[in-house]
């Protein structure tokens, strides 16, 4: 018990260590290995907390994609660039030391209240646990946390793809025009050297990266099915199972393996938004034949739900990807 | 046993914890990588540890994700062009 | 005190950290690092009523834990269209320099 | 298959997100047809709602999935979602007509990319209005966000994409803050139905202060996406950057999911219980956005950037209803407020879309460039006109009634300095609709205004389709002054009269 | 009982890589070097690790998993290594 709790303080220290140092460091690529850093302690945090499917996304995100897509961009932009601040009048280097004792004093504020409001909240704590179990048989999963996902509140799920969709939207509406219909390509030197044209020591395909991205998307697809099977009835899910495949698609990319399709290519728009349209097709199915919007047939929930989450798989994956990737570019093809 | 493998699992966070002075007193943009890569290692071992310890098979997944992922942050930093006009952080 | 405690007591301090970050960052991509520092508090604080709410044979509660799913989603979402859109200004500030000239000029050129 | 009134709710939530999707599928010639097929529907759905709204008097419930709250999800048009969903639908379906006229959203790029969004920005709408759920709330914020980030960069210079990413940078810190506070409400209540909460909240009054805490998080999250002063940084350059059809949107829609949802969480999850000061501090917020605002508006060379300042200060009114919404005035102040969301977005929107027209016509927004309007654009001047009357807030328009019953309320609640600011505020909007007015009067010096030629990639026919969108846009928010008592009684529907609390149904 | 035991032992064995990799990373003078102490730690550390956790295995699946697991943190060390070694010659961190 004791043990327990030193570990948990130490974890806690930790993450908050991380994320001190990742705010206050000058060095914007510190920042980021500070950010990712902080996010594997999440993860272990999200044991600790006995929430393993979050752990597991909260993995794939903070340890995998999430610092890729920091430190791609970091070095597309550079360490000196993009001092100018958005919602702030243009200047270098923030707020005046006046301003940032006001605001320090303002977010001890915010903390100290939150730490208050922790303390204070109530005994025994509200919950929806027992509720959650009653609705498993209904949905037909084991895994509590994918049948209130993929049950009870579906809708918020559905909805969340569209906004994912709506994020490739955003970064694809961010080409230029003549580049428009084109692939995106990870990486500001993928190009170039496949070109032939690389300066410095850009590490060539066939390198260590292009071994890695030989042997390990094989493992890393069965791992993702592996994940979404699982996900059903032990921790797991759509997410973290769409998170792996993403990952490997981007390892074979970066290793300059393969390319992305062109983005006026009908099929692989098509790609982008089956499973949400699947999704909404069958949720528009339970009308007739469950009586309510998103309402499955108690026989045929589980596989429907996971047909339903197949197909999200390979649409979140894909949209994964083309976040990461950016928008479309006209940079030379081999 | 299962309080010796925790125990132990906590000793290897406590190890790669340490390890990160050098993410945040560097010098070289390579230390500062390598230490939260350790960080990385660190928390499979001991996840592999907690589920020997407890048999908690979700444990094991989650160290089979971070196994697959953990060289993605060098393998972007290795791919990026090198640091301009910020020099090595 | 218990784990939860910790760690809530833990996310109170990180969201207040990552705010004066959010707030006082010197370039675009910090602040984004910043906002996804003061996510990962929030959702850990989502966790921290979750484990508070075990019951009903569950070590935690599985609603929050569903919320913070859609929500990790959502900010990965939000932290690519942001990155991007930096990329983009840095390009397109390096291929027209003297575009900071009148504000918002730009709406009606061609 | 029943296909009760219920459906229709379904119908106007997943129309759009399908339209949209299929738009990027499709692309090209495809993008346009498919959302205007798809503006069409929602109006038709949206009138198919209010009816059945109007008829039963019972706001329409949809338990998705069949699953009951806390657990599940409740879908809840009210009258005031109604109203709102009505003129969201009728004001997309003008923008998508008027955009085949937009010079910027005929190179492919923007052109796919327009109609994908709009259809989102529609859906995200409905999604908004129907939600009761806190994070549901939630969910339609960030789509909102997602679509209308975007739309405000699509130009693609530099300054537009520091607009646009000025505008998401403010909206992912209000939703981490609303985020928070959701964490805070589930804690306290293992709830997130506004319904169940409500019930919760009155059973459990000890835990006020701490909901205080997360409905100020909330609610400061909330005022950031809504562009309140001073949180409203954002709001000018995104809304006069974006091209016209997108600003269009963006001031007269955008805004309102997010106030739409600060109204419900100020009067549904616990009423009567939010404290005076907090709605005090509010509405001076909002004051000092009329005043700020307007004052703005009279200094801009640009009529896009007038048009976003007069945003920023026509939002203001929206506020004052939280200090004005108690006891005896509850009702004015509401149905006041309300009218004002409704009418200013009718208003802004054609206003919008006039802008955008002139700009093609005559190479520029700028006021000094925009002589000879008057007599080369009859219908367009016209429609920017009535659009003006109504911001003013000059008899018959929508804003006229909106206003006076905010100041009725302001009045009889005896708290007379909201209404000098309302009235100061209006002053200022003459100035500002003046200065537009009296630029588009100036004769032409070159030539006769005819000679001005039409940019060659605008057919003429689409150019006209526009400047009717844009008419019937105004006449509607003109118009909506003569028949304000048809929505002032939609408004009431689903809200508990009487003791003029407004709690929620049961 | 001779199992908990190999586990115990092979686990402290693979821990005190951790130790001397940490140590490594500490300890020596520059970056080339270190880096050779974190891909020790890492290969090694897990390797141990991972042999001594397979008894404990409850599935066969779990087992495989491990050894999965094993594969995969070779892998990456493998290709960190040479990339961590071009990241620190490239920006000149080899002193």
């Amino acid at each position: 018990m004791i043990a327990g709790a030193v570990f948990d303080i130490a974890l806690v220290a930790l993450l908050v260590a991380l994320a001190a140092w990742s705010v206050s460091t000058r060095s914007g690529f510190t920042a980021i290995v500070g950010f990712i850093g902080y996010g594997v302690l999440l993860v272990v945090a999200w044991m600790r907390l006995r929430a393993p499917d979050v752990a597991l996304t909260e993995g794939t995100i903070a340890a995998g994609l999430g610092g890729v897509l920091l430190l791609t961009a970091q070095a597309r932009v550079g360490e000196s660039a993009a001092r100018t601040s958005a919602g702030a009048p243009r200047q270098d280097g923030g707020p005046s030391t006046i301003a940032r004792i006001g605001i320090a004093i303002l977010c001890a504020f915010v903390g100290a209240s939150l730490i208050a409001v922790v303390l204070s909240l109530p005994e025994p704590a509200p919950s929806l646990a027992p509720l959650t179990a009653e609705a498993l048989p209904r949905v037909g999963l084991g895994n509590p946390v994918n049948a209130v996902l993929l049950g009870a509140r579906a809708l918020d799920t559905l909805l969340e793809k569209v906004v994912v969709f709506l994020a490739v939207i955003g970064v694809w509406s961010l080409s230029r025009d003549h580049a428009w219909g084109s692939s995106p390509s990870i990486g500001p030197r993928t190009t170039s050297r496949v070109g032939g044209a690389a300066g410095g020591i850009a590490p060539a395909p066939a390198g260590p990266i292009a071994m890695l991205a030989r042997i390990v998307p094989p493992f890393g697809i069965v791992v993702a099915g592996y994940l979404l099977w699982n996900g059903a009835n032990e921790p797991g899910g759509a997410f973290a199972s769409a998170a792996m495949l993403a990952a490997m698609a981007l390892l074979v990319l970066m290793a300059g393996l393969g390319r992305i399709p062109r983005c006026s290519q009908g099929s692989w728009r098509a790609t982008i938004v089956a499973g949400p349209l699947l999704f909404m097709a069958v949720a528009l199915l339970g009308l007739p034949l469950a009586g309510a919007f998103l309402a499955f047939p108690e026989a045929w929930s589980k596989p429907i739900i996971v047909v339903i989450e197949i197909a999200l798989v390979i649409s979140v994956a894909s949209a994964l990807v083309l976040l990461i990737a950016g928008p479309p570019t006209t940079e030379p093809s081999p | 046993m299962s309080a010796v493998l925790l125990a132990m699992a906590a000793a290897v966070i406590a190890t790669t914890i340490a390890a990160l002075w050098r993410a945040v007193n560097g010098p070289a943009r390579s230390d500062r990588l390598m230490s939260v890569q350790l960080l990385g290692t660190g928390a499979i071992a001991a996840l592999l540890l907690v589920a020997g310890a407890t048999g908690a098979g979700s444990a094991l997944d989650l160290a089979l994700v971070l196994a697959m992922l953990s060289s993605f942050a060098t393998i972007a930093v290795a791919l990026a062009p090198a640091p301009g006009r910020g020099g090595a952080a | 005190m218990t784990p939860a405690t910790i760690l809530g007591i833990g996310a109170a301090i990180i969201v207040s950290i990552a705010l004066y970050g959010v707030v006082t960052a010197s370039s675009l991509l910090r602040r984004i690092v910043a906002l996804n520092l003061l996510g990962g508090g929030i959702f850990l604080l989502f966790g921290v009523i979750a484990r508070r709410g075990a019951a009903a044979g569950f070590e935690s509660d599985p609603v929050p834990q569903a919320l913070v799913i859609t929500g990790i989603v959502v900010a990965f979402a939000g932290t690519a269209l942001a990155v991007a859109l930096v990329v983009r200004l840095e390009q397109a500030r390096n291929e027209s320099p003297d575009a900071d000239g009148e504000r918002l000029d730009g709406a009606d050129a061609p | 298959m029943n296909i009760d009134a219920s459906t229709w709710l379904v119908a106007a939530l997943v129309v759009p997100p399908i339209g949209a999707m299929l738009a990027f599928v499709f692309g090209g010639r495809a993008a346009p047809r498919i959302a205007l097929a798809t503006s069409l529907a929602g109006v038709g759905i949206s009138g198919a709602l209010l009816w059945t709204l109007v008829r039963t008097g019972e706001p329409l419930v949809v338990r998705v999935g069949g699953w009951m709250p806390p657990l599940g999800i409740t879908l809840r048009a009210d009258g005031l979602a109604g109203l709102l969903m009505m003129a969201s639908s009728l004001i997309v379906l003008a923008v998508a007509m008027s955009a085949g006229a937009e010079p910027s959203l005929r190179s492919p790029r923007p052109g796919v990319m327009f109609w994908v969004l709009l259809q989102a920005v529609a859906g995200a709408l409905v999604a908004a209005f129907i939600s009761s759920d806190l994070f549901s709330f939630y969910v339609a914020l960030e789509l909102l966000t997602f679509a209308a980030v975007p739309l405000v960069s699509l130009q693609g210079s530099a300054k537009t994409i520091d607009a646009a990413l000025r505008y998401l940078l403010f909206a992912l810190l209000g939703s981490l803050a609303y985020l928070l506070g959701v964490g805070i409400v589930y804690g306290l209540f293992g709830a997130l139905d506004l319904g169940e909460l409500s019930i919760r909240i009155a059973a459990a009054p000890e835990r006020s202060s701490l909901l205080g805490a997360a409905l100020a998080l909330m609610i400061v999250g909330l005022l950031a996406k809504t562009a309140l002063f001073p949180l409203h940084l954002w709001l000018p350059p995104a809304h006069a950057g974006a091209p016209p059809p997108a600003s269009a949107l963006l001031s007269a829609l955008v805004v309102k999911g997010s106030y739409l949802i600060m109204v419900r969480l100020w009067f549904d999850l616990a009423p009567g219980s939010m404290p005076q000061g907090a709605a005090m501090f509010v509405g001076a917020l909002g004051a000092g956005a009329i005043l700020f605002g307007s004052a703005m508006a009279l200094q801009q060379a640009r009529l896009k950037m007038i048009i976003a300042y007069s945003t920023l200060a026509q939002l203001g009114y929206l506020f004052l209803l939280f200090p004005l919404a108690r006891g005896d005035t509850f009702e004015a102040a509401f149905a006041g407020a309300s009218l004002q969301a409704v009418s200013h977005a009718f208003a802004k929107s054609a206003m919008f879309l006039g802008a955008g027209l002139l700009a093609a016509r005559f190479g520029s927004d700028r006021l000094d460039s925009l002589r000879g309007a008057m007599r080369a654009m009859p219908l367009t001047v016209a429609a920017i006109v009535m659009a003006g009357l109504s911001l003013v807030g000059l008899p018959p328009s929508g804003g006229f009634w909106a206003k006076w019953l905010l100041l009725t309320a302001a009045v009889e609640s005896g708290q007379w300095w909201w209404s000098i600011t309302m009235l100061l505020g209006s002053a200022l909007a003459v100035g500002y609709i003046w200065r537009v007015l009296s630029a588009m009067m100036e004769p032409g010096e070159q030539g006769p205004p005819d000679a001005v030629p039409l940019r060659s990639s605008v057919p003429g026919r689409a150019f006209r389709a526009a400047e009717l969108a844009a008419l019937g846009l105004a006449l509607i928010s003109l118009l909506l002054g003569l028949f304000a008592f048809v929505p002032v009684e939609v408004i009431g529907i689903g809200r508990a009269g009487g003791d003029a609390l407004g709690g929620v149904a049961p | 009982m001779l199992l908990d035991f190999w586990t115990v032992a092979v686990a402290a064995l693979g821990v005190l890589f951790f130790v001397a990799g940490t140590a490594g990373v500490l300890r020596f003078p520059d970056p080339l070097s270190r880096l050779h102490a974190v891909t020790k730690a890492d290969t090694l550390g897990v390797g141990l690790i991972a042999l001594a956790i397979v008894p404990q295995a409850a599935t066969p699946l779990d087992a495989a998993k491990i050894l999965l697991i094993w594969l995969a943190t070779m892998l990456s060390a493998a290709t960190v290594g040479p990339l961590l070694a071009r990241v620190a010659i490239r920006n000149g961190d080899e002193r």
